[in-house]
């Protein structure tokens, strides 16, 4: 499945642009995380990686379809 | 009122958004720009923010604060952009009928805020920059 | 800044009184003027001062919280005379390199002036007054 | 001795002026308590009541002067 995926702070350094396509195996977030940390492995070294779906917090087992708003979620640092 | 915004914060205005007439207490966070991290001169921030999230996600913040606290008024804004040393990234006002509960739901809110709200700041040093907390 | 007024506090001005370039963190309190108290109407406060002594006092109440936290900078306003609800009584500002410290350095401040300076309310209700907890 | 006596909040109530004239027994804070006390009984109805002295609270033991700037500080209430 070909996915279009938001990116912000450090991963937009990392994947090299705001929006980037990326065709990933399987059909969760925790697939898709997995494709990420195949093509990335600069993202495995963060803190920590969240994954929106929708402008919400996704769990792994939420499983995703090519219309999801997905975005990377690297270390907020507001305030 | 939350707000994400590239202009300066008015806090007056922030402030006013918060109060109302059963507000006994008024508690006002404000976060600023520090010129040095660490003891290393900061030259410029730049804050970004996954802007529908981010809002999205500070009213959840607000919502987890309202069932703990009794908050007659709130508002909360950041700033996204270049700021520098001096100028204000953040403000949080929230009212309540006594003072004690003001403290703890600011605290609470702001603590929540930098936590959980996709904002992310980039520090630009003299010598070269990098995107705060995101490596060990 | 320690001012005792009887003019409408602009809270605008305590908090940049407060704030320099060190300040990471600006905590400020507001305490309104409520317009009940135990359910029942309020129609007006009147606030006095032992006027030099309470400058003196918050003075010492700034002093023991500087031995406790770093203030880059502070500022309190209180009002005198009669006062409607919804008015503001008192302002703190507290500024801090960190938030965590802003809030407590602002807590203590606010905690301590209602303890220790000589500064009394009094409680006009429809159908009479009382000086705030002149008795048990 | 007779002192000058600044009253505030419900004290100014009770003594009945702004600055009262008090021929006191002894010479400390705590005579001048008891003295107040003969003469204004409704202070000991307060919550508290603190005598302060040049503009410091000043403990019982405390000895007084003419000259000293004496004011009751019933219970505040400021804030």
């Amino acid at each position: 499945m070909i996915l279009k995926i938001k990116t912000f702070g450090i991963s937009r350094d990392i994947l090299g642009g705001r929006e980037v396509e990326l065709d990933m195996n399987g059909t969760s977030v925790g697939d898709l995380r997995k494709s990420l940390s195949m093509r990335y492995p600069q993202l495995d070294k963060l803190n920590s990686l969240f994954i929106a779906v929708n402008q919400e917090y996704a769990p792994d087992e939420k499983v995703l379809t090519a219309a999801d708003e997905i975005a990377l979620i690297p270390p907020v640092s507001g305030g | 009122m939350i707000e994400i915004t590239e202009h300066p914060i008015e806090v007056q205005k922030i402030i006013q958004a918060a109060t109302s007439n059963e507000a006994g207490a008024v508690n006002t966070f404000i976060g600023n720009v520090r010129n040095q991290t660490s003891g290393k001169k900061v030259v410029r921030l730049e804050y970004e923010a996954y802007e529908p999230m981010a809002v999205s996600e500070i009213q959840t913040v607000i919502d987890r604060a309202s069932e703990h606290w009794k908050l007659t008024g709130w508002a909360v804004s950041h700033r996204v952009g270049a700021l520098l040393p001096g100028e204000i990234a953040v403000v949080v006002a929230v009212a309540t009928p006594h003072r004690k509960e003001s403290f703890e739901a600011c605290q609470f809110i702001i603590d929540s805020l930098k936590q959980t709200v996709p904002i992310w700041k980039k520090e630009f040093f003299e010598d070269g920059d990098q995107w705060v907390s995101a490596h060990p």
